[in-house]
């Protein structure tokens, strides 16, 4: 059990990136605010982050996984300012980001 | 005779009467206000005289030429050179054709001058001498033409100017059915010309021996025809018998004799000129012309005979009959061209062209004659008002008594030698049948000529009061022709005097080179000759002494003569045997049934056709809508009901709530991926089939809580209101 | 400072612990010695001097009662916030308010990892050394927000945000500055860079072409912006917000802000040694103890970057603040296309002389030399203009 | 495009220039001598004698020469001068029991000084007048009391108070004649050269 | 307790314990804060796991840029605004079901599979490495970024211009 426990693996870096996967999905999921899905958004990418490296430290050992971390990272940032540029858009026009308020699109 | 001798003045002879044509025509009216009507004959007058003096030059020029040489060229401009057809304007004159030009250039301006008479009080004076001149120009083309076509365009030129003249006066109905009917007519007989030309050319090229129109040169290839066939028929035969239906039609030989009698309807010098000394005479000069033709094939010859003979009885006996004074003179020319057609026909060429020239002479006389007569009795034409005209008009009635006296074929006139040569001919020629009907004939024409004189000039004057006071002798410029005319019918006999009666035969001679294969040479005398001579003779006087009987001293009563046979042959005889009718019902009702049968079918079938397709295609075009409308555009419709349901269903879950959509998200990706990825173990399904339960009543338990009435969502009105 | 180790290891000093356990508790200790031994007093020597430095320019005396000169200056008004209140105001979020200053310090400390003080004393030479000093400054810069956010008052949030966004928006020219050199050496690994430079001024890579030497002023301009000091320190603009995200902050909390502050200047100055200056490269040869070899190198690598430090507080003292929109533009329509000349500069430049140019580094300090004479020239001219009583002893 | 450019450069430069210049301007003031004075105690000369004769600074009173006529008191706008001269019953010479001048009321406005026949009340240089009570504020002039100064016509002959009156009489001189300037100004120009 | 062993739980429970503030936090700002604390702990498992660069690309860009910028949204939305930004949630249970099951199963998948692991993980400084990856096999991607960084910068400028969007302004 401890060897389990104390050598340090891959299992659990995945366990890390779940854990931080569904908490992240919690918050994205139970979030009232515009900004607290973004960062449950953030916690998301984070998750998969870690998961990239970690495939890539223990199995690829190239950095193909490092580079895609890389981007997911550039990605995430102009998701986070395109997101936070809209929810500054919503809140103007909304003068609330409060995602129940903001149903105008309702079908 | 094939080393023509190549002159440049030929042209004239037809230009100048045309150019008189076109000034006319044209400025006709302006020149006739301006200048009044002498501006308009002094133009068509110089035009023909001019022509005839350009004539006689040719003639004389002729004459000064060996007779073998006797051949003028004028070769105006190429007009048709397509492949084996080589067709040039070119105007020539050899014996023949000279003899014609002279007649028609000289009889056309005798009657230019007496028309100025006649025609001196019509308003539409210019357009008389305009259709003159042209018809002028148009027979002097058809008579110098060289070749085939260029003739026929003469030809048909002629036939234009004569349908122009007789309906001349087109006020009148009657005048221009007349103008119809002799056009129509025409025409028949120049489609027969047109395919007798087609044979020709057509035969000669698959002879292979190359074609041409030009009469010098066919005269060399023609033999080449004998051994062709066309249609199952000789084609020499079938050629000439297409060039005689031509000319039966141009000549009112008998099945297309019946316009003639009605182109009495134009104006008389118009009958004088057209109908007695030129046009009428196309025929015979074509034959003339085409005689190698015709010696090719004596079924034609023979067929050719027959007809003469037969037409120039049958027109005798109608003459008999009738009290127009136009009529009669009308038939008498009919029957005269019978005897020519019968002299072509015996293969006398020579014979027929001398009546020919005769004829021209007391015919146009006896014409202008009755045309005086007319202008007296103010345009009366019927014999039975007439009589007694003696006194008022000496000069008309000497004048037509020589014209008749010739015409009945007494001696030292013109018409004994040229009628009695034909019938000579015919009977020694081997057609002693014909002869008989010739001989016949011949007697007939006497009695009704006479019959005529007696009626009109003998008796009591039968007119009115009023046209009796007007009765005078018709101007000079009238009667100066009439004079010049029956000079001619007095000398023109000596030019053809047979050897038998000791005479040189002059105009033999003269036309002995054209007809160089002719066969008429018959030098030795023989006692016969002199019988017949002396039947004919006697055969004529019976003639008058019954015509003197019955009209001058009226001892004798027509009725003998009408009741003859219960009056059945008085009565086909008035009335023209009822040909007239006859055509009437067959060809021109035949015609009409046969177009009102087209325009029935037209209208029946072929147009039920049309409005049938037109029907169906209607007929189909609703059935398609009626389809389209209710199955297809049905299914659009009810696919676009369905989606709508759909869409209006699926509407819900767009609550405009950013949470739902990613519950809706999770939940699919949870189930979508994770329920089939999980084993087969039953602990595992389990939780998955609970999982989704929970899923659905989360989202519906969560749905009942927001504010959204269930009214709204399931209903139908909801949605209705809703949208 | 791993190869050292390993000599000590080695030489069993430590008997048999494990080497797992040694690294760990050698790097803490030296840590540790730094951060107390080091940071501590330069920056209280720094506040010190740039109070003497300021007083002297601006013909004044300057603190010189506490210790010695008044050296210990610092330690006193240290004390003096430690003895101070510390107030919370009520309506702060209290986690956020204590929190923040921790932050900004962590920030400034973790950068000392990097900064070598001779070839064989630097706490870890990270090969990502450059970039873990630029990614460091960004943590700061959230403390300020965090400080700003939680102190609950208009002008400290304003001024965080203020501040925030000058060291965010001042990030990219300084690492655009930082660029050419990590293209001459290769690597960036601070003691790599220095390896790569010579002792002789025209071996620094100031002068080893004009595009390097530029990039160094824009480097050092962007990284005094980053610190909020001298013409940049709007956030702190006394006139305006007050103290900017620090307003609210007292006792000792207020002197963490200090210490950060100046500490970051300091670091600054450590980086411009290390990039431009050569670092510790001193004449080799004379000594081949490496006890004596790592002070000396220690002293000259200590003496020119606080030449740097020197020259922030020659500079806050002469040159007025500039507006925002004016420090906006220096960023935007000055350092960075100026940093992206110097980057295509430098990398001609290699291309053509791979091994650099032979002249230019001779001609560079020859020039620079030129110019300070022109500068002593100017001073010696603007003494005699003014003719005032010259006073050369610093010491009054 | 080009002016643009230009005028970029022109600002880069003028950037650079004035910086070199500020910095040269400083580097100059680098090496002056401060002229701050390192007040308190670290000054060449205190700095209240280095200020001029007239300068009002905490009021002193000589009671030598004080002839306790109370023109200072009534001449006070704020009234912080306080004076007893009781009559000595024994021997009907007047006596200066109290003499209380409350120098944080006090405006240095100097009218006491003025109408002062002998000089006794003056100004001195003396300006520090921080003290850690109010209390002591208030300065007592009079310990104990003392006789009050009898004013003789002639010179004063009395050793001890001839110079206190001396410095009395010079502290009056400022305001009674009226400084003749070209007098003045010449003396300077004997003195300068 | 080996070294790494224990630096790894640190490292976990600073990123588990701050993710789970991020979550359940009622204060908006502290979970934005919090998010500081879950991107250091993932710079720090990415040094872990030998990827130095990517740690520092971490620290620098997701808490110098994207953190930043959150916390700049934050505050210009939160308090000023008097928003009571209750950060109460929706419908809690059910995402607990929801992601309770997710996460049993994918527990389940990742403890039993069978993960493909190098004997010896590679450990070494990456940054050359990732270099050349970057301007070798990946030069398109590394292209693109550019573009869509770009895209984004413009994207977020227009869209949050007020005066862009004119009368609708008011909302």
């Amino acid at each position: 059990m401890d060897g389990l426990l104390l050598d340090i693996g891959l299992r659990h870096f995945l366990f890390v990136s779940l854990i931080v996967f569904v908490l992240g999905l919690y918050c994205v999921l139970t979030r009232k605010n515009a900004i607290g899905i973004l960062l449950g958004v953030e916690l998301i990418l984070n998750s998969a982050n870690i998961n990239y490296i970690a495939f890539s430290h223990f199995s690829s050992g190239n950095y193909d996984g490092q580079v895609f971390a890389i981007f997911v990272i550039m990605l995430a940032a102009a998701e986070a300012v395109i997101g936070l540029a809209i929810v500054l858009g919503i809140y103007q026009n909304f003068s609330s980001i409060d995602i129940e308020a903001v149903d105008s699109l309702q079908g | 005779m094939d080393h023509p001798l190549l002159v440049s003045y030929l042209r004239w002879i037809v230009l100048f009467p045309l150019l008189g044509a076109v000034i006319n025509g044209v400025f006709g009216a302006k020149i006739q206000e301006r200048f009044g009507k002498n501006g308009i004959s002094v133009v068509a007058c110089t035009a023909v005289g001019l022509a005839f003096i350009f004539a006689l030059r040719a003639f004389f020029q002729l004459t000064s030429l060996v007779p073998e040489e006797r051949y003028l060229l004028d070769t105006l401009l190429r007009w048709i050179h397509i492949g084996a057809l080589q067709v040039d304007i070119a105007f020539a004159v050899d014996p023949l054709s000279g003899l014609m030009i002279l007649i028609v250039t000289g009889i056309g301006g005798l009657i230019h001058l007496y028309s100025i008479g006649y025609m001196h009080d019509d308003e539409a004076y210019w357009r008389f001498f305009a259709y003159l001149n042209l018809f002028t120009a148009a027979m002097l083309t058809l008579v110098l033409a060289d070749n085939l076509v260029l003739m026929f365009v003469g030809w048909e030129g002629v036939g234009l100017c004569s349908y122009g003249l007789i309906g001349f006066w087109y006020k009148e109905q009657a005048n221009t059915t007349a103008g119809n009917k002799a056009f129509i007519v025409n025409r028949i007989g120049d489609a027969g010309f047109t395919l007798g030309i087609f044979i020709i050319f057509w035969s000669l090229f698959e002879a292979g021996h190359g074609t041409t129109a030009v009469f010098r040169d066919l005269g060399h290839l023609i033999h080449h025809l004998e051994g062709q066939m066309v249609w199952g028929v000789p084609a020499a035969t079938l050629a000439a018998l297409c060039l005689f239906v031509g000319a039966t039609g141009k000549s009112a030989q008998i099945p297309l004799y019946v316009w003639l009698p009605d182109a009495m309807a134009g104006p008389t010098p118009v009958s004088a000129l057209i109908h007695a000394a030129t046009m009428v005479t196309a025929g015979v000069y074509m034959m003339a012309r085409m005689h190698f033709l015709f010696s090719l094939s004596p079924v034609a010859l023979g067929v050719v005979a027959t007809v003469g003979a037969l037409t120039a009885l049958v027109a005798a006996t109608i003459g008999l009959a009738q009290f127009d004074i136009k009529k009669v003179l009308a038939y008498s020319t009919v029957s005269q061209l019978g005897y020519m057609v019968l002299g072509v026909g015996v293969g006398a060429y020579g014979a027929a062209v001398f009546h020919l020239m005769t004829h021209a002479f007391f015919k146009a006389c006896l014409f202008l004659g009755s045309g005086s007569v007319i202008h007296a009795m103010g345009d009366e034409q019927d014999m039975r008002k007439m009589g007694g005209l003696r006194e008022k008009m000496p000069l008309t009635f000497w004048t037509f008594l020589i014209s008749t006296i010739a015409i009945a074929g007494i001696p030292p006139l013109a018409g004994f030698f040229s009628k009695d040569e034909i019938l000579w001919l015919t009977f020694s020629g081997g057609h002693p049948f014909l002869w008989l009907i010739g001989f016949v004939a011949a007697g007939m024409t006497a009695f009704y000529m006479f019959r005529q004189v007696f009626m009109v000039f003998f008796g009591e004057n039968r007119a009115d009061e009023h046209t009796k006071e007007h009765l005078h002798e018709s101007p000079p410029v009238m009667t100066y022709p009439l004079i010049v005319l029956a000079v001619g019918a007095l000398f023109a006999g000596f030019l053809g005097v047979p050897p038998a009666l000791g005479g040189s035969n002059i105009l033999e001679h003269w036309l002995e080179p054209v007809f160089a294969g002719g066969h008429a040479a018959h030098h030795h005398v023989e006692v016969i000759e002199y019988v017949l001579m002396v039947a004919s003779v006697g055969i004529a006087a019976v003639g008058i002494f019954l015509a003197y009987l019955i009209y001058y001293r009226r001892s004798l009563s027509t009725e003998t003569f009408t009741a003859v046979g219960g009056g059945v042959p008085y009565q086909a005889v008035f009335n023209k045997y009822y040909v007239d009718e006859f055509y009437h019902a067959t060809a021109v009702r035949g015609t009409l049934l046969v177009s009102w049968l087209c325009s029935a079918f037209d209208r029946n079938v072929i147009d039920f056709i049309v409005n049938g397709v037109a029907k169906v295609t209607g007929l189909v075009g609703w059935a398609v809508g009626r389809f389209d409308h209710y199955i297809i555009d049905g299914l659009v419709n009810g696919l676009a009901d369905v989606t709508f349901g759909i869409g209006n269903r699926l509407r819900q879950i767009q609550t405009g709530n950013l949470s739902i959509y990613l519950y809706v998200i999770v939940g699919a990706i949870a189930v979508s991926q994770f329920l089939p990825r999980v084993g087969a173990d039953i602990l595992l399904p389990v939780v998955m089939v609970f999982l989704s339960l929970v899923i659905v009543v989360g989202i519906a338990l969560w749905l009942s809580t927001r504010r959204i009435q269930w009214r709204l969502m399931f209903t139908k009105e909801g949605v209705s209101e809703l949208r | 400072m791993q190869s050292f180790i390993d000599g000590l290891i080695a030489s069993g000093v430590f008997g048999g612990l494990p080497a797992e356990a040694i690294y760990p508790a050698i790097m803490f200790l030296f840590a540790s010695l730094v951060v107390f031994g080091f940071v501590l007093p330069i920056v209280t020597v720094t506040i010190w001097l740039e109070r003497r430095v300021w007083a002297r320019i601006q013909s004044r005396v300057g603190p010189n009662r506490v210790g010695p000169q008044g050296v210990l200056q610092g330690l006193a008004d240290g004390v003096k916030n430690i003895l101070k209140e510390d107030v919370v105001p009520d309506a702060a979020d209290r986690p956020l308010f204590v929190f923040a200053p921790y932050l900004l310090v962590w920030g400034f400390l973790a950068t000392f990892v990097v900064i070598p003080f001779s070839s064989a004393l630097v706490i870890a030479d990270l090969n990502v050394g450059l970039l873990y000093i630029v990614a460091i400054v960004a943590l700061s810069a959230v403390g300020v927000l965090m400080a700003g956010w939680a102190s609950n008052n208009k002008w400290s949030l304003l001024g965080g945000i203020r501040s925030a966004a000058q060291v965010v928006s001042y990030e990219i020219p300084a690492g655009l500055a930082l660029l050419p050199v990590v293209l001459l050496t290769g690597t960036l690994s601070t003691q790599g860079i220095i390896q790569a430079q010579g002792w002789a001024p025209w071996d620094w890579f100031l002068f080893h072409s004009p595009f390097t030497f530029i990039a160094a002023f824009a480097f050092y301009i962007s990284a005094l912006a980053e610190t909020n000091r001298t013409p940049f320190d709007i956030p702190e603009a006394e006139s305006e917000l007050v103290a900017g995200f620090a307003t609210e902050y007292s006792g000792f909390r207020f002197a963490l802000f200090f210490l950060a502050e100046w500490g970051s200047l300091y670091v600054t100055g450590a980086i411009m040694a290390v990039l431009f200056l050569g670092g510790w490269q001193i004449p080799t040869g004379w000594t081949n103890n490496a006890v004596v070899l790592n002070i000396a190198q220690l002293t000259v690598f200590f003496l020119k970057a606080y030449f740097w430090v020197f020259l922030a507080m020659w500079i806050r003292a002469t040159l007025p603040r500039i507006r925002v929109d004016q420090m906006m533009s220096l960023c935007w329509k000055y350092l960075v296309p100026l940093g992206f000349v110097n980057l295509v500069g430098t990398a001609v430049w290699m291309v053509i002389w791979p091994e650099g140019n032979p002249f230019v580094p001779y001609l560079m300090v020859f020039g620079t030399l030129a110019l300070l004479v022109i500068f002593f020239r100017r001073v010696l001219y603007h003494l005699r203009r003014a003719k005032p009583e010259l006073y050369f002893n610093p010491a009054i | 495009m080009a002016s643009s450019i230009g005028q970029y450069l022109k600002h880069a430069k003028d950037a650079a220039a004035t910086i070199f210049e500020g910095m040269s301007v400083t580097m100059s003031h680098f090496v002056r001598k401060p002229y701050t004075i390192q007040y308190p105690d670290r000054t060449a000369v205190r700095v209240q004698d280095t200020l001029p004769l007239r300068y009002r600074g905490i009021l002193e009173v000589d009671l030598e020469i004080c002839t306790g006529c109370l023109a200072c008191e009534r001449a006070c706008p704020i009234d912080c001068i306080v004076i007893d001269a009781p009559k000595d019953k024994v021997t009907r010479a007047m006596l200066l029991s109290r003499f209380d001048i409350d120098i944080a009321k006090c405006m240095y406005c100097g009218l006491c000084s003025e109408v002062c026949p002998t000089g006794s009340i003056h100004h001195t240089t003396e300006f520090e007048g921080a003290d850690y009570s109010l209390e002591s504020m208030i300065r007592r002039f009079v310990k104990d009391p003392v006789l009050a100064y009898k004013a003789k016509k002639g010179e004063e002959t009395d050793p001890l108070i001839a110079p206190v009156l001396d410095r009395g009489m010079e502290f009056l001189a400022e305001w009674a004649e009226p400084v003749d300037m070209k007098k003045y100004k010449k003396e300077q120009e004997e003195a300068a050269s | 307790m080996p070294l790494e062993a224990s630096v790894f739980y640190l490292l976990a429970a600073l990123t588990i314990g701050s993710a789970l503030i991020v979550a359940l936090s009622h204060n908006l700002v502290y979970s934005a804060f919090a998010l500081l604390g879950t991107f250091m702990g993932v710079a720090g498992l990415y040094a872990l796991l030998a990827a130095d660069f990517v740690a520092v690309i971490q620290v620098m860009l997701y808490i110098g840029g994207i953190l930043v910028l959150i916390l700049f949204a934050v505050m210009l939305t939160h308090r000023i605004a008097d928003v009571d930004v209750s950060n109460r949630t929706v419908g809690r249970i059910p995402a607990a079901l929801i992601l309770g099951v997710v996460g049993t199963v994918m527990g389940v998948c990742i403890g039993t599979a069978g993960w493909v692991q190098h004997a010896e993980p590679m450990v070494e400084p990456t940054t050359f490495g990732i270099g050349e990856a970057f301007l070798g096999p990946y030069i398109l991607p590394f292209e693109l970024a550019s573009v869509v960084l770009l895209v984004a910068l413009i994207g977020a400028v227009v869209v949050s211009r007020k005066e862009l969007r004119g009368p609708t302004a008011d909302g």
